[in-house]
């Protein structure tokens, strides 16, 4: 049990990326959406860690880089959170569907 | 990691990256400490922190190439011409946000002033980056400013719903962008872009499909900023959300930041490479599928712009389509090509944010972005629309201007790349005329139409001033470009 | 800066002093101060035209950009001169536009300032293409005179000009673009643009599929222009929608370019590629020749008449060029003169008949020879020179041109005759319909012609008198460089 | 006892899964027992202080047996749920807010031999899980659907959140000390100067965070009786209500073990004193620390929320940055 | 082996805590459910509103402070993370880790007198 192989770890990290881009790209609630972006990014960090412990070249960088990846993730959640908050200010729903008043 | 190897790093050649970081900090603490009264002088300081920060620059002409912080901070050629342009823009869009004239609710906020320093200390970062992190770290410094800046009117449901949409759907380009620079490290087995490129170029063996997959995912992400098929509805939303001067950021300084990036990661890694290498699937899978993104950008940007009234949205399209013809060089991947990028980019640098100066202008004289308030414009005011036609011009890429000189070279460089881009180069010529035909018809507006009732009152000195080192940007670069392409080479 | 840079610079001044001017409502000011501003290039083209000896004469070169490719070195230069045929053009540019700002007075209404400005913006262009002696450059100046069409048809034309004017930039940005691409694959194959240096290099001939390539493009970025046949929808607008002033330049002038660039850079640059196309040219011609004389005859509108006519007579040009020999060069190249300088009196003329009738439907013109016998005695005169009446120049271009095509493809030749009688007869139809059909007043009383007007056709019609008479005149000057264009060809 | 941290470097197999089940019984029965017993005794003491006896009926004259009688009059006793309630969720919120307070107990190391999970991370594993239980709570007051439950829930969460940071942050000293998050090695670095002698502000700083995350006086916020009846657990009745009590106690239990091993250095003697048992130690330092829990309770009056928050954030916040920087400055020059 | 073996014993340990904690409450519910007398009345079922008929809905919009100090929490709580491995890692940094680490401390402190300058901080 102490090697794994890499590829179960990327083909989870792809179905979390591919269900995280499917409610992304779906989901009404503007909450969900950016847990949806959550996901795919956190799919990110699976796929870097796993890379980092089991890939070719083992090596650091890896968890490195997730680490910043999260932090960076927290921000634009904040900001997106903040965005979402002034928004339903002024308009009172969380449904993305309800941001149309900018169309061609 | 001791104090002397600390030390034995050449630290003066981040002189312009640390100006910009402290102004903001200053500024923003001004900001918050600061007297009421002392506010509106705010962007002044952040303009001559700009300038400063070209000078630093500028004294790095010609020093040799330099890695710091063990290869994860560069400076060569590429990053100086590049921040070049970066802080030239900013430089002009600051003098824009100082030109304005009506007390807009949010342009005496400091953020907005220190938001966009943020923003351009991001993309300074990114020219000069040696390693994914950082270049990442760097992009998600510009993106997070970015969207603030975006939101910022908070009252305003236009700015609320332009910031909404940029944040989810770089949100989701983040997510992309990180999902291939993961493949991208799993398979080179390190961040850093000189041994990515040393790994690419050896057999990758098993690893290639996951390599070409990696790097179309990393594209699709990247395409973001520079506003490439699929990631490009968000631009018109967003620039018409926006505030003017912010638009205008986004249109030029993000997407020259995001070429940036691009050309770090794809050219850096590819160049070297060429077809003749070992790995030519990978090679062509890629760069096939950013030719088909051009021509995709090209395409839609031209024909959606043709139906637009808004004029932000328009420029937004147009700009769309801008992103499409940048991305030639890149597929020819001729020596030419980082020249012609970088010349199109300066040039795009002038027409664009004069054609937002001038839009920034009437917006605040008449309170509408719609394409009528052009209407009669050369009776009202004869040079404003002489300086719009000349911006328009060169987006449309008409001779005697900068856009024409941009197009020419990436024509040229299209034509000579082995194999010859007959394509792309035959669609961007055709998209060009399209794109006549909405630029065209502002000229319409200005001149064949009759005014409307709200008249622009006259235009004060420090709205001229942006205007006029446009206008000369802009013909200069048109008439004599060996000034531009001498300083590159 | 040399001599033909001031020429094709010169109108600058005038628009300087135009601007310098604005806001004044004193037409009559304006219209001297652009009057004379334009006798500045005539007066330098004349120049030009006495210091001309056969050849390229007057070159001038400033370099301007370098291409560094791998070991190769590609220029783009800003290089002018001038040769046989361009000088010709070039004369025909700056009278045509001198008449046509001469006459605008009475033509346009409103912003007369701003159209004098446009105009004499458009004469710098149309004078630069034809002083460039490099495809790069040409092609600037090409682009350059898309801008000041676009305003002179969109503000001052007719009932449907916005849409003409995005017809015209449509159409012409497409030409150009193909254009641009094409001189795009020249350049990186020989380094330079220089006309001279291209011909040179082609000179060798032997990619045969490279050069009938180039050739299809060239013919189709400037086919656009000439018209030909499928390309022709703008033109008309343009003719009919356009105000007539500027029809003068742009049918006198403008679409002559099209002629120029298939002769200088077609013929001369890709000789074989062109005999390879030659039947395809011939067909072409012959199509738009009988094609145009055929729509010409069931027009109503005398503007639309006279846009068909053009088309009609471009395919003469076509065939000329198809020839592919002596005369039928020499043939082409006069009759892109002496078409600039008949269609240029028409409009001269058409321009002066709206003002007074505001109408040029030939369903309610008739009998103006009573009422102005100066006006229709010239449109007499006029469409007598274009039917090809010998000693007018529109004969001595037909019947070179056919003295070419018989040569080589007698059988088009033929058919091609049977154009040169449908021209006899819509034109007569038309005019004779307008000048000397039944009388009805319905415009009350109209003025007969001005001296300035009388002056201004006459000039024109001398012209044509005098190349019909001494066509020496213009087969001398373009001697020299025809025979350049020969040696290509093997004629 | 010396078997259980030998088991933990055996072989992984299904049969050590059922070994720890053995194992981790008697922890729960001990942590039930002190629940029990610290109910009663918080009441005691707190009667004590107040200067009246506090319960002294059920089982003998210091009312031994009083908590579990209690514990059986709320098994049988009706469990209501209103009929707007959120059901699942009302349903699942008083086992949310449990899990996570026994989960973390594994993490903690008692004395030198019964340690249950010895990881690397094991401070961070404590935090993180122990965050989880504000969603058991907010779930509470969202599924009652009522007013004081809803103002409840959300007060515990912005509490809770608030606090949490300055609790982290005031760790960082101790990680930067002892140079590990792993528990065992904390302890083992205190071997002669417990943390709290070198870390005074960040004990400080940890010790009121931590009664703000534990909602106990004066931060009780989230159930203040006088202000919402009883906050998030309004609603509930029976042994669900039971569950929440519980979870508070556990969390108490939690709390004061981690304080034993962050900063008193847990089962380590006194030097000098090394003949008592190791485990002997660990209570009694961990038991001076329940009581200084009961002791602040009983003296302290309750916060305004308004003060709560920005207490957390403008006083203790900056505090345990300023111990992080001061840790560092100190740990570099006399280190 | 050995630290592998305790690593992977500790998850498991994790999983059975996890269990016992998830059957605890179980097992003592379906218990209480067959001790406790079940007879529910409408009074019984109604919210609590201190004897007061219940009246609105109880989820109304909340105070906006709330989503700001859980967007400040965000951001602290994952900066705060960084602490940690430099902490744990800092004998083997030297200086620069110091330095790099006040630097990052100030920034966050910046944030944070930004928010309680924008009157974030206040509750009320």
């Amino acid at each position: 049990m102490s090697t794994l192989p890499l590829q179960p770890f990327l083909i989870l990290a792809l179905i979390l990326f591919c269900m995280g881009l499917f409610g992304a790209l779906t989901k009404r609630n503007t909450i969900i959406v950016l847990v949806c972006i959550e996901l795919m990014l956190n799919a990110v960090n699976l796929n870097l860690v796993a890379f980092s412990k089991y890939g070719a070249q083992p090596d650091i960088t890896g968890q490195v880089f997730s680490l910043f990846s999260i932090t960076i993730a927290a921000a634009e959640v904040a900001v997106g959170m903040a965005i979402l908050i002034a928004w339903y200010r002024n308009k009172n729903s969380v449904n993305i569907d309800e941001v149309d008043e900018l169309k061609d | 990691m001791d104090l002397q190897t600390l030390q034995s790093f050449e630290w003066g050649i981040m002189t312009p990256e640390f100006t910009i970081l402290i102004a903001g900090i200053l500024l923003s603490l001004l900001d918050l400490f600061g007297r009421e009264r002392w506010k509106k002088y705010l962007p002044w300081l952040a303009v001559i922190s700009i300038g400063i920060a070209i000078l630093f620059l500028g004294n790095q002409a010609g020093h040799q190439d330099v890695s710091i912080l063990y290869d994860t901070y560069i400076f060569d050629p590429f990053s100086f011409y590049f921040k070049f342009i970066l802080l030239l823009g900013s430089f002009l869009i600051y003098l824009m946000i100082l030109s304005r004239t009506t007390n807009h609710e949010i342009e005496d906020r400091g953020e907005y002033v220190y938001l966009l320093l943020a923003a351009l200390l991001g993309t300074m970062v990114m020219a000069s980056s040696g390693d994914i992190i950082t270049l990442f770290v760097g992009l998600e410094l510009l993106s997070i400013s970015s969207y603030i800046m975006v939101g910022l009117r908070k009252n305003n449901l236009h700015s609320n719903e332009g910031a909404m949409k940029y944040v989810i759907n770089g949100g989701i380009a983040t997510a992309f962008t990180l999902f291939g620079m993961s493949y991208v490290y799993g398979i080179s087995g390190s961040t850093k872009l000189v041994d990515i490129s040393r790994e690419m170029s050896g057999s990758l063996g098993s690893g290639e499909p996951v390599a070409i997959i990696g790097f179309i995912i990393l594209f699709i992400g990247l395409g973001f900023k520079i506003s490439t098929v699929p990631f490009h509805m968000w631009a018109p939303d967003v620039y018409q959300g926006a505030a003017t001067p912010v638009s205008a950021f986004l249109s030029v300084i993000s997407k020259a930041a995001g070429f940036m990036i691009i050309i770090r990661l794809f050219w850096d890694i590819f160049h070297s490479i060429g077809v003749a290498a070992e790995n030519d699937a990978l090679f062509e899978a890629i760069f096939g599928f950013v030719a088909t993104v051009s021509i995709l950008t090209m395409v839609i940007g031209n024909i959606v712009a043709l139906r637009q009234r808004n004029m932000k949205r328009l420029l937004a399209y147009s700009s769309i389509g801008h992103a499409g013809y940048i991305l030639i060089p890149l597929v020819s991947l001729t020596p030419m090509s980082l020249e012609n990028i970088w010349f199109y980019l300066l040039a795009y640098v002038f027409m664009t944010i004069g054609a937002f100066m001038v839009i920034y202008i009437l917006e605040q004289a008449k309170k509408s972005e719609d394409i009528s308030i052009f209407s009669g414009l050369f009776k009202e005011s004869p040079l404003l629309a002489v300086a719009m036609t000349i911006f328009l011009a060169s987006l449309a890429g008409i001779p005697g201007t900068a856009g024409f000189i941009g197009k020419l070279n990436i024509l040229i460089g299209a034509v000579i790349a082995n194999p010859a881009q007959y394509l792309l180069a035959g669609i961007m010529a055709l998209m060009t005329v399209v794109s006549y035909i909405y630029y065209f018809s502002i000229f319409v507006q200005m001149f064949i139409r009759e005014p409307e009732e709200e008249r622009i009152t006259n235009i004060s000195g420090l709205q001229w001033t942006p205007l006029i080192l446009c206008v000369l940007g802009t013909i200069g670069l048109g008439i004599f470009p060996f000034i531009a392409l001498n300083f590159f080479s | 800066m040399g001599t033909l840079s001031l020429l094709v610079f010169s109108p600058a001044i005038g628009i300087l002093a135009l601007l310098m001017t604005r806001n004044s409502d004193n037409n009559q000011r304006t219209h001297v101060l652009a009057l004379l501003s334009s006798f500045i290039p005539l007066l330098l083209s004349i120049f030009v035209f006495a210091l001309f000896q056969g050849g390229n004469q007057l070159e001038e070169r400033v370099s301007w950009i370098t291409f560094q490719v791998a070991e190769r070195t590609l220029t783009l230069d800003y290089e002018l001169a001038v040769d046989g045929f361009s000088v010709l053009l070039i004369i025909l540019t700056t009278v045509v536009s001198l008449l046509a700002i001469l006459s605008a007075r009475w033509m346009v209404n409103k912003d007369l300032n701003l159209f004098f400005i446009f105009m004499l913006f458009l004469e710098i262009g149309t004078l630069g293409v034809f002083s460039a002696h490099n495809l790069i450059l040409f092609f600037v100046f090409f682009e350059i005179t898309l801008i000041p069409m676009f305003f002179l048809i969109g503000k001052w034309g007719g009932t449907d000009r916005e849409e003409a004017a995005f017809r015209y930039i449509i159409y012409n940005g497409l030409g150009s673009m193909l254009l641009l691409l094409a001189i795009a694959v020249i350049f990186i194959n020989v380094g330079n643009t220089n006309f001279s240096v291209v011909a040179d290099f082609f000179s060798g001939g032997e990619q045969k599929r490279f050069q009938a390539g180039m050739a299809i493009a060239l013919l189709l970025a400037f086919g656009v222009k000439l018209p030909i046949f499928p390309l022709h929808s703008w033109m008309v607008k343009v003719h009919v929608h356009a105000p007539p002033a500027l029809v003068m330049i742009h049918a006198g002038v403008l679409l002559k370019i099209g002629a120029y660039g298939l002769i200088k850079f077609g013929v001369f640059f890709f000789p074989e590629g062109f005999e390879i196309l030659a039947p395809v040219i011939a067909i072409l011609g012959l199509i738009n020749l009988l094609y145009g004389a055929f729509l010409a005859f069931r027009q109503t509108e005398l503007r639309a008449v006279l846009a068909y006519s053009s088309i009609s007579h471009m395919g003469l040009i076509l065939l000329g060029v198809a020839a592919l020999n002596e005369a039928g060069i020499q043939g082409a190249i006069f009759q892109a003169v002496s078409h600039g300088l008949i269609s240029a009196l028409f409009f001269l003329l058409v321009g002066i008949l709206l003002v007074r009738t505001q109408t040029t439907h030939l369903k309610r013109l008739s009998g103006l020879a009573r009422l102005t016998p100066l006006l229709a005695g010239y449109f007499l005169v006029a469409a007598l020179a274009g039917l090809g009446l010998p000693g007018m120049s529109g004969f001595v271009s037909e019947f070179t041109v056919f003295l070419g095509i018989f040569k080589t493809m007698p059988v088009i030749g033929a058919i091609g005759t049977l154009g040169l009688i449908m021209t006899v007869v819509y034109f007569l139809r038309a005019i004779l319909n307008m000048t000397f059909g039944s009388y009805r007043n319905t415009f009350g009383n109209l003025k007969d012609l001005r001296t300035e007007e009388v002056i201004s056709a006459t000039i024109l019609l001398l012209c044509i008198i005098g190349i019909g008479i001494f066509p020496n005149s213009v087969a001398l000057t373009i001697q020299q460089t025809l025979e350049t264009i020969l040696v290509g060809i093997g004629g | 006892m010396e078997w259980v941290s030998g088991l933990l470097a055996s072989e992984p197999s299904s049969s050590n899964f059922f070994t720890y089940i053995f194992i981790s019984l008697p922890l729960l029965s001990v942590v039930l027992g002190f629940v029990t017993y610290a109910i009663l005794a918080e009441r005691k003491v707190l009667g004590y202080i107040q200067l009246r006896y506090g319960p002294n009926r059920t089982g003998g004259k210091f009312g031994l047996l009083q908590t579990v009688a209690d514990v059986l009059k709320l098994l049988i006793k009706e469990d209501t749920r209103p009929k707007q309630a959120d059901r699942p969720l009302f349903w699942l919120a008083p086992i949310i807010a449990f899990v996570p307070s026994f989960m973390v107990l594994s993490a903690i190391p008692f004395t030198e031999s019964v340690v249950f999970a010895n990881f690397g991370v094991g401070l961070l594993y404590f935090i993180a899980v122990s965050g989880l239980t504000t969603i058991g709570i907010l779930t509470a007051g969202w599924a009652s659907n009522n007013k004081y439950a809803l103002m409840g829930g959300m007060r515990s969460a912005a509490q809770m959140i608030s606090y949490e940071i300055p609790l982290l942050m005031s760790l960082v000293g101790v990680v930067l000390f002892s140079g590990s998050m792993n528990l065992i090695e904390i302890v083992e670095q205190q071997q002669y100067v417990p943390y709290i002698l070198v870390q005074p502000i960040g004990f400080i700083i940890f010790v009121i965070a931590a009664t703000a995350e534990l909602n106990r006086i004066p931060f009780d916020l989230p159930e203040a009786e006088s202000e919402l009846i009883a906050g998030y657990h309004v609603e509930y009745s029976g042994f669900r209500f039971a569950f929440f009590m519980l979870a508070e106690y556990v969390y108490l239990f939690a709390m004061s073990a981690l304080i034993t091993v962050l900063f008193l250095g847990g089962w380590q003697p006194i030097p000098g004193l090394g003949f008592i048992p190791d485990f002997v130690w660990f209570a009694i330092k961990f038991s001076i620390v329940v009581y200084m829990f009961m002791w602040i309770r009983a003296t302290w009056p309750r916060l305004r929320a308004d003060q709560l928050m920005e207490f957390g954030w403008k006083i203790l916040l900056p505090a345990a940055m300023a111990n992080i920087f001061l840790s560092a400055i100190v740990k570099e020059l006399f280190f | 082996m050995d630290s592998l073996h305790v690593y992977q014993n500790s998850y498991t340990m994790i999983v059975v805590f996890m269990v016992i904690a998830f059957m605890l409450p179980i097992v003592a519910l379906t218990a209480g459910k067959l001790l406790r007398p079940n007879e529910p009345t409408k009074a019984k079922m109604k919210i609590y509103e201190s004897g007061v008929e219940p009246f609105q809905d109880a989820r109304v919009r909340f105070n906006v402070r709330y989503y700001l100090f859980a967007l400040m929490f965000v951001l602290f709580d994952v900066e705060t993370v960084f602490l940690y491995p430099w902490a744990v890692a800092y004998d083997h940094l030297g200086i620069f880790a110091l330095i790099e680490m006040l630097i990052f401390i100030v920034v966050l402190f910046l944030g944070l007198v930004y928010a309680w300058k924008k009157g974030v901080l206040k509750w009320t």
